[in-house]
Parts: C-alpha cells; sequence; structure tokens
C-alpha cells in the first residue's frame, strides 16, 4: 500500500508541477485570472453597485449569494448529518437536556472565573464581527464561528451540561433553522417584490430611506446575520454531539 | 409567462428540509407527507422547465439578476440534456421516496424526519448539479450531494454501514478535491468561472495547447471518474450501497453515478468543447481502452456474487464503462448513446434495486439462493425485475436495448471494434447472471424448508406480495423502462439538440 | 505580499504538516494540526487575503482542532503510525 | 533560480497536497487519514490564494469614507449618488478577491466534511473498539468465517 501510494503521489505530483511552468508568476498583476474583466469589475464596481467596501464581503453575499446559500445549507447538513450518524439521541427527545453537572471540584476556578469573564467579551466582538463585515474583514461566517467558539469554551471550561442549559441542543438546530431561513427568505422576498432569486436591489421599496444600491447593502447584511445564526448555533452542536459521543452527555 | 421555474423546481427540495427538520422537532408524522408534497412540486417544476426547453431550446437564470458581464454572478442554465436530467432526478426521489415510506419506519426507527430532510437535500444538490452553468457552484453542489450522501449510507445501524461510508467519504472528499483542483487550473489560465465563458476564452485565446488546461481537464476528469466509481477507483461503490439502508441504496444507486457522468458530459461538450476533447487530447484512445477494462472488470466481478444487491453494484461499475467509453468514441451516436444510457441506466438500477429490497425485506437476506419459486410467490415483483432486468441484458423494446444500439453504432462508427465486443459480452454476462436468478426463481423448490413462516404447503404458494407503498414504485420503474424505450427516438433526438455544432464548439 | 515571510512559513508549514502526520500521540497531532492551521492562517494574511485568514483562524486553528481533539477523547489517543 | 522565485508558491502547494494525498492512502488510523484529508485540502486552498495575490496590492478593501459606518443609513440616498460619482479603485491596488470568497466556501464546507467524518470515526469504534484500519478489516474477516 506505501509503494502503490508513493507511486500515485509522485505520479500526481509531477503532473501537477508540469503544469505549473506554464502558470503566470506569482503575484502578477497582469496573469489572466488577475486581469480577467470580472475580477477588475468587483474591484471597480462594486462601491458604485452594491455600497459596500469590503469586496470580499460584497461579492460572497451579493454577486455569487447563492454559493453562500448553499455554503450555509453545507454546514446545515454537516449538523443533522453528524446526529444521524452518532444517532444515539432521538428528535423530538432532545428537549430534556440531561442535567448531570459534573462535580464542580474537578474543575480549576481561575479556569472557570476567567472563561466567564472573557465569554461576554468574545460574543460581543462576534457581533461586532458580524455586523461590521462591510468595511472590514469579517462578516457571517467569521462572528458565527467565533459566538459558537465562545460556546465551546464555556462547555469546556466548566462542562457541557453548563452550556447545554444555555443552548439546548433542540434550541440550536431550531436557530439554525432560523438562520437559513433569513437568508432564503430574503431571497423569496425578492422573487416575490418582482427580482430574481437573491435579488436584493428590489427590496427598496420595504426598506426606510434607501435606493436600490443601499438595498442590497442591508440585503447583505440580512443575510449575513441568518448566516450567523446557522454558523454559530451548528458548530456548537457539532461539538456537543462530538464531544459526548452523541449523547450529549458528559463531554469533554 | 412565469420565468423562475427553475427556481420552483430547486427551492421547494431545501425549503422542505427544514421544515421537515422542523417536523422532527415537533410533529415527526407530518415529515413525510412534507416531503412528498416539496418532490411532487418539484416534479410540477422539473416538467415546466421541460415544457419551456423545447419550445424555447434553453432556459437561463441569472441569480441576483447580476448577467452582465458575463460570469460575474451565478448563471443557472438548462438545455435539453439537464432538462432531462431535472425530471429524471425529481422521478425518481418521488418513486424511491414512495417506497422508503412504507420500510422506514422498520429500517431507521427514531430517524425518519432526519432521512428525509437529508434526502431531500441530495435531492436538490443533484438538482443544482444540473442546471448550474458556474463550475464553482457546481463543486458546492457536489459537496452538498456528497455530505448528504454520506451521512444517509452512515445511518445504517448494520455492522459494516459506517466503515463503507467513512472509506465513501475518503474517496468522494478526494473526489471533488481533485475536481475544485481543476476548477482552479481553468481559473489560472481564463480568470473566469463561468462555464460558457470559460469555453469562449479557451477559444479565443487560443489556450488548447497550454499544459495548465491540459491538467485541468485531467483534474476534473479524473475526480469525476472516482465519483463515478470508474473501474480502478471504484471500491468504494459496491461497499457502500450494499451495507446502506435499502430505502438510502434506492435513490442514491441510480442517481449519484449517473449525475457525475453527466458532469463529465457537461464539461467535455461546455466547458472544454469537443474538438479540444478529441483533437487536442492525444490519449481519447485510452479512455475508452480504460472503459473496456471496465465493463469486462465489472461483469467478472458480478459473476462471482452471491449477494443480489451486491451484483447489482458490480454492474453499475460496468455500466459506468459502457457510459464512459460511448462519451469517448467522439461521435455524435457515442454521446447520444451514453447520455441515452445516463437515463435507461437510471431506470433499470432503480428497477432493479426496488425489487432486491423488497426481496430482501420479505426474506430478510439478499442471498440469491433465496429466490426460490418467487415467479409464483411474488408474480409482480418478479414480473417488474424480470423486465428490469431484460433491460439490463439488452431486449427490445426495453430501454437497455436502444441505448446499446446507440452505443455500439457509434463505436462500429469509430472503428472501436474492442468496445463493442466488450458491450456485447457484458450482456452476454448479464444474460447468464440473470437466467441464473431467473432459474432459481422459477424451478427453485419453495418448499425446501428455507421459508417455513411463508411456504408451508408443498403444492400451493400463497401469493405474498409486498405492500402496495413498495410495489408500485417498482410497477411504474418497470412501465417506464420499456416507455423510454418505445420514446427512443424522440428522446434520441431531443438529446442531440444539445450537440449540435454550435453547443458543442465543434464538428464531430 | 513579502516573498521572504511567504517562504519562511511555507516551510514551517511542510515541517508542522509531516509531524502532525507521523506524531503517535493522536492528541498531540491534533494540537500540531492546529499550529499547521495558525500558520497556514498568517500565510493567508501575508498574501491580503485577510477574510480568508479571518476564517482560517476562527475555523481551521480553533473548531477544527476542537473537534479532532473531542473524537479522539471519545476514542484512543495511541495510534499505530 | 528566476523560476523558483516566481514559483514557490505553486512548488509549495503540490508538495503540501502531496503529503496530505499520501497520507490518505498509506495511513491506517482513521483520524490520521481525516488529519491528511484536511492539509489536502488547505493545500488546494493554497493554491487558489496564491492566484489572487498582486505584486504591491493591499486587502481587497476600499478606503474607508469619510463618514463612519453609523451614518451610512441616514445617507442612504446620498451615498449611493455619491459612491457612483466618486473615484474608481485601481484594480492593480488591490487583491483579487474572487479567489478568496471561493476558499471561504471550500473552508466551510472543509470543516464540515472534517466534523462527518470524526462522527463515523466514533461510530467505528464505538462497532469495532478500534480506529486502526487493518484492525477493522481483521475483525470483518473474522465475522465473515
Amino acid at each position: 500500500m506505501k509503494y502503490l501510494s508513493l507511486i500515485i503521489v509522485i505520479v500526481t505530483g509531477i503532473l501537477l508541477l508540469h503544469a505549473s511552468q506554464d502558470f503566470p508568476d506569482w503575484g502578477d498583476a497582469h496573469s489572466p485570472a488577475n486581469s480577467n474583466q470580472i475580477s477588475q469589475h468587483f474591484i471597480t464596481q462594486t462601491g458604485e453597485q452594491t455600497a459596500v467596501p469590503n469586496f470580499v464581503t460584497a461579492v460572497l453575499a451579493d454577486y455569487r449569494g447563492f454559493d453562500t446559500l448553499f455554503e450555509t445549507i453545507v454546514v446545515f447538513i454537516a449538523g443533522i448529518a453528524i446526529m444521524a450518524v452518532l444517532g444515539l439521541v432521538r428528535m423530538d427527545s432532545l428537549v430534556n437536556a440531561p442535567d448531570s453537572p459534573r462535580d464542580p471540584t474537578d474543575r480549576d476556578i481561575i479556569v472557570i472565573q476567567t472563561c466567564r469573564v472573557i465569554t461576554p467579551v468574545i460574543q460581543l466582538f462576534a457581533l461586532y464581527v458580524v455586523a461590521h463585515g462591510h468595511h472590514s474583514p469579517g462578516g457571517g461566517f467569521q462572528g458565527g464561528v467565533i459566538f459558537g467558539a465562545s460556546l465551546i469554551l464555556m462547555a469546556i471550561s466548566r462542562d457541557l451540561s453548563a452550556a447545554l442549559k444555555r443552548i439546548s441542543a433542540r434550541r440550536a438546530f431550531i436557530l439554525a433553522m432560523v438562520g437559513i431561513l433569513i437568508y432564503a427568505g430574503i431571497g423569496m422576498l425578492c422573487i416575490f417584490m418582482g427580482g430574481n432569486f437573491l435579488d436584493y436591489s428590489v427590496l427598496h421599496p420595504l426598506l426606510p430611506a434607501t435606493d436600490s444600491v443601499m438595498a442590497r447593502s442591508h440585503g447583505m447584511l440580512g443575510v449575513e446575520i441568518g448566516v450567523a445564526f446557522t454558523v454559530s448555533t451548528i458548530m456548537f452542536a457539532i461539538y456537543a454531539l462530538l464531544s459526548s459521543g452523541g449523547r450529549l452527555k458528559g463531554g469533554l | 409567462m412565469f420565468d423562475h421555474t427553475l427556481m420552483l423546481t430547486i427551492l421547494p427540495c431545501f425549503f422542505a428540509a427544514l421544515a421537515v427538520t422542523a417536523c422532527g422537532l415537533w410533529k415527526p408524522r407530518w415529515s413525510l407527507p412534507v416531503a412528498l408534497l416539496s418532490v411532487g412540486i418539484s416534479l410540477f417544476g422539473s416538467l415546466a422547465v421541460l415544457a419551456e426547453v423545447m419550445t424555447q431550446g434553453r432556459v437561463q437564470y441569472f441569480l441576483g439578476n447580476w448577467s452582465e458581464p458575463r460570469g460575474i454572478g451565478i448563471e443557472f442554465n438548462v438545455d435539453p440534456i439537464s432538462s432531462l436530467m431535472l425530471v429524471l432526478i425529481c422521478v425518481v426521489s418521488l418513486l424511491s421516496l414512495i417506497y422508503a415510506s412504507g420500510k422506514i419506519t422498520e429500517e431507521l426507527p427514531g430517524k425518519e424526519p432526519l432521512f428525509y430532510a437529508l434526502f431531500l437535500l441530495l435531492m436538490g444538490g443533484l438538482l443544482g448539479i444540473c442546471m448550474t452553468a458556474d463550475a464553482f457552484n457546481l463543486y458546492v453542489m457536489l459537496e452538498i450531494t456528497s455530505l448528504t450522501s454520506y451521512a444517509l449510507v452512515a445511518m445504517g445501524n448494520g455492522r459494516r454501514a459506517a466503515f463503507s461510508a467513512y472509506n465513501y467519504v475518503i474517496m468522494g472528499t478526494i473526489g471533488a478535491s481533485f475536481y475544485l483542483l481543476g476548477v482552479g487550473y481553468l481559473y489560472i489560465r481564463t480568470g473566469s468561472l463561468n462555464m460558457a465563458d470559460i469555453f469562449r476564452i479557451i477559444q479565443l485565446e487560443s489556450l488548447q495547447g497550454s499544459p495548465t488546461i491540459t491538467v485541468a481537464f485531467i483534474m476534473i476528469l479524473i475526480g469525476m471518474l472516482v465519483k463515478m466509481a470508474f473501474f480502478p477507483l471504484s471500491g468504494w461503490l459496491p461497499n457502500a450501497y450494499t451495507h446502506a439502508p435499502s430505502v438510502t441504496g434506492n435513490f442514491v444507486a441510480p442517481l449519484m453515478t449517473k449525475v457525475s457522468v453527466y458532469v463529465m458530459v457537461r464539461m467535455i461538450i461546455t466547458v472544454f468543447g469537443i474538438e479540444f476533447t478529441f483533437d487536442h487530447l492525444p490519449w481519447g484512445q485510452t479512455v475508452v481502452w480504460l472503459a473496456i477494462l471496465a465493463i469486462v472488470a465489472g461483469s467478472i466481478m458480478a459473476l462471482g456474487q452471491s449477494d443480489l444487491k451486491r451484483m447489482l453494484c458490480c454492474l453499475i461499475i460496468a455500466e459506468v464503462g459502457y457510459m464512459v467509453g460511448g462519451a469517448w468514441l467522439a461521435n455524435i451516436h457515442g454521446m447520444t448513446g451514453a447520455v441515452f444510457h445516463i437515463f435507461s441506466d437510471a431506470a433499470m438500477t432503480l428497477c432493479l434495486f426496488l425489487a432486491a429490497g423488497i426481496f430482501h425485506h420479505k426474506n430478510g437476506t439478499g442471498e440469491i439462493g433465496s429466490l426460490e419459486g418467487h415467479f409464483r410467490k411474488m408474480p409482480i415483483t418478479m414480473a417488474a425485475f424480470t423486465l428490469g432486468a431484460f433491460s439490463m441484458i439488452g431486449v427490445p423494446p426495453t430501454c437497455g436495448f436502444f441505448s446499446k444500439f446507440y452505443l455500439i453504432r457509434g463505436g462500429l462508427e469509430s472503428g472501436q471494434y474492442g468496445y463493442v465486443v466488450a458491450l456485447l459480452l457484458s450482456s452476454l454476462v448479464n444474460a447468464i447472471l440473470f437466467f441464473r436468478i431467473f432459474e432459481t426463481a422459477y424451478f427453485g423448490n419453495l418448499s425446501e424448508g428455507h421459508h417455513d413462516a411463508h411456504g408451508n404447503d408443498d403444492h400451493e404458494v400463497e401469493i405474498d406480495e409486498a405492500p402496495p407503498t413498495m410495489l408500485a414504485p417498482l410497477v411504474a420503474t418497470a412501465a417506464g423502462l420499456v416507455a423510454i424505450g418505445l420514446f427512443n427516438s424522440e428522446i434520441a433526438g431531443f438529446i442531440q439538440r444539445s450537440l449540435t455544432p454550435l453547443a458543442v464548439g465543434g464538428t464531430w | 505580499m513579502i516573498w521572504q515571510f511567504d517562504l519562511i512559513i511555507l516551510v514551517f508549514l511542510i515541517i508542522t504538516a509531516v509531524i502532525s502526520l507521523n506524531v503517535k500521540d493522536l492528541l498531540g497531532a491534533s494540537m500540531v494540526f492546529g499550529v499547521y492551521s495558525f500558520l497556514i492562517c498568517l500565510l493567508w494574511a501575508e498574501m491580503a487575503a485577510v477574510d480568508v485568514a479571518f476564517t482560517e483562524a476562527a475555523v481551521g486553528a480553533g473548531v477544527s482542532a476542537v473537534f479532532l481533539i473531542a473524537t479522539v477523547f471519545n476514542t484512543k489517543r495511541d495510534s499505530s503510525d | 533560480m528566476d523560476l523558483l522565485i516566481d514559483r514557490f508558491n505553486y512548488f509549495a502547494y503540490v508538495v503540501l497536497m502531496m503529503i496530505g494525498l499520501h497520507a490518505i492512502i498509506s495511513k491506517r488510523n482513521l483520524i490520521k487519514k481525516l488529519i491528511g484529508m484536511s492539509i489536502f485540502q488547505t493545500a488546494i486552498i493554497l493554491f487558489f490564494v496564491s492566484i489572487g495575490v498582486k505584486e504591491g496590492s493591499t486587502i481587497p478593501i476600499s478606503e474607508h469614507h469619510a463618514e463612519p459606518a453609523a451614518e451610512h443609513g441616514a445617507q442612504a440616498g446620498h451615498h449611493g449618488e455619491h459612491g457612483s460619482a466618486g473615484h474608481t479603485n485601481n484594480p492593480d491596488h488591490f487583491a483579487n478577491p474572487l479567489p478568496h470568497v471561493l476558499m471561504l466556501t471550500a473552508i466551510v464546507v472543509g470543516v464540515a466534511t472534517l466534523g462527518l467524518g470524526l462522527a463515523i470515526t466514533q461510530k467505528i469504534y464505538r462497532q469495532y473498539g478500534s480506529i486502526e484500519e487493518d484492525e477493522i478489516l481483521e475483525k470483518l474477516r473474522s465475522t465473515d468465517v
């Protein structure tokens, strides 16, 4: 097996290296990919068409918003897939969150207190990242993962049931669905307002004091919030399922 | 006219998946009606798309209304082949969902809503693959289908399901990553992700000779060959499909490999163009020979199996060889045959898997030997199974005959006699395999003590059919086999509307 | 882009990748994988891909490593290779 | 030598990818395989991000306009008109945003696959009591006989 894999790896590697001679130089601003009208359009026109200074956010949530919708759905799928695979908990019994707090003496008080202090700060930062994604790096995914991480930190520093008491797995899945529903719902709203799916510009009659350009910006904020809901809760749910082997009890 | 028909086809799956998950939390009983309703809406939408394509030639949809310059947003573009794929996916989903409704409580107790949710998401992903005209969006859709099908396979309680699913995860990820790498290679040279735009740039800057484009093609091809279980890369398929819960197998087996074949065809005709694929690449012949190898290997492996489902899985590997070989014959009949075979193979795989599932349900085992006397015990199921088997062998008027007819015609036209011989040989092997089963099922004695629960009486065998929710989809599929066969010239003509020299960028 | 910086990180990346695949202790491998993700996050930041770097820092170095550790906790810590 | 300096990112990605691929195929530990899979995926991400780099460019966020974020809503119509009349960005000054967007998606897909793979690994461990591929195959073979 080892030799077979070495052969496969070397053949593939040579093939890929062979092609890389044909590549444009690294960092060449005039390579085909960088000088293509599409990527130039994103840089020159984004401000005018969507009023969002962060090109990545604009492309992610608007020009290629459909990809992002499905990326969110991929996260959701991971959540329900892990639940289906580990499958020790019935879905309709998620509400009975098992309550078996660990003996507090085996946890270090310094760790617990430190985490208690920094958790709200992390969560506040996560909200900032979501809300400020238009102007700085960040957005729904990053903020969502950070928020999820704060819940995971709570579960690690105390125990899983302490975190599940605040947000049970059932509530996590409901919020994840709400997140996708926000995203897809905004898309559907665009159809009802007479545009194509995810064409936020037609939403401007619904939003006060906006034109079609600012409507795009606000639409993006809306979908980023949806993404944040889904990502944060599913990341926590995945952790809860993985760390407890699907039982949602005990854990790390 | 209502211009969101594509959205009407794809979105119900995703909304319904959310609704079904919500049902799982509150009212698990409602999850089946919701799923059926949404698949029904999708089927209606796909038929509307088909009608639209019939009149207008193609349906385009720009997500977010970003149409200028081309490729800035994500575009959906449905031509005749993809519109037929949409209908196929919706019909297969509907039939296997009806079948699943009767079996699921027994196979996956307590997990029904999760199963339906993953089922709908998988179906939505498959629909997305067939609609999209954006190379990267296709990757995202591919990952949706992969993740859901891993989970659907791993859900089973069988001892081997999880380990098969693990290998499926590894192979599937390698396949998808190679596809993504190929898209990267295309992107670094052309700077675009829109399929038609990539094709235009390759022509415009005459990049056909560029090693990057060639490697991009190879990477995408390898990725898809892994996903479709082309012979040397097919180790994961028999285990994954055999050990999966049968409700999963019935849906995944007919569609997953076929959609990967569709992606390969789409890449050849839309992104790279046939001129590049067949004239600039010197190793087209090699692929045909590999396909011959796959056909022979699949047939030989099938001969050695005693488990019905496992045998069918080996036959899928041989059938994948048919399609890949047909596509690489480099003429219009071969390509038509390959695409036609996607539909007929999906129909016959569904038919045989449904029948195998019913046998397993009744006998509790998948061994071929347990089928003794089933012609008397389950006449309807066996009749449908026979029809599926005839189609696999290639008996007219079933669809299997016509797809082989086109493939052989293509093979003769391009002088690939080895491929033609392999096709005929594999039909012969199929005939041997299935007549072996017929012999057992027809002449075998039911009262040898194998099934004391069902066949106590020596002379009069009680008819003991499967429940109607399992039987109806089977009968419908068997009828579909004949229907596809009878309308073969219309379907082939419709497929060829996607293969005009203008659409594929070159003359055949 | 600063190519010297880039080169150093790439060398470290390859080293950490090899280490994380060859450590026999799976907990250690998970931690080294976290280091790998953090280095690659630095690399994204150096290549001006700030959003990707942000995501990688949160997802790769943070959440993936935690998932790996959670699984190691529930299975076995030692590995044969 | 010139070639090496211009392309070392592309060479490094091939090396990383091959390390990952080799691990996927040859490692026997299921978790090690998944780590290899993640390395394989990050190598592809490295390739994509390398495409978008431009010499002397900055991060793909255009300079902040004078007004702070909070005033955006109030000055909505105003901003829209002025945005179009304002300066246009020089494409050479900003990194190409498109590969970044694609790779955000790829990272998230990667972590989803990793999570699912780990869940399946745990299920395998529950069933077989082992996460070594050869031991599992051994157990499968012994149950067959």
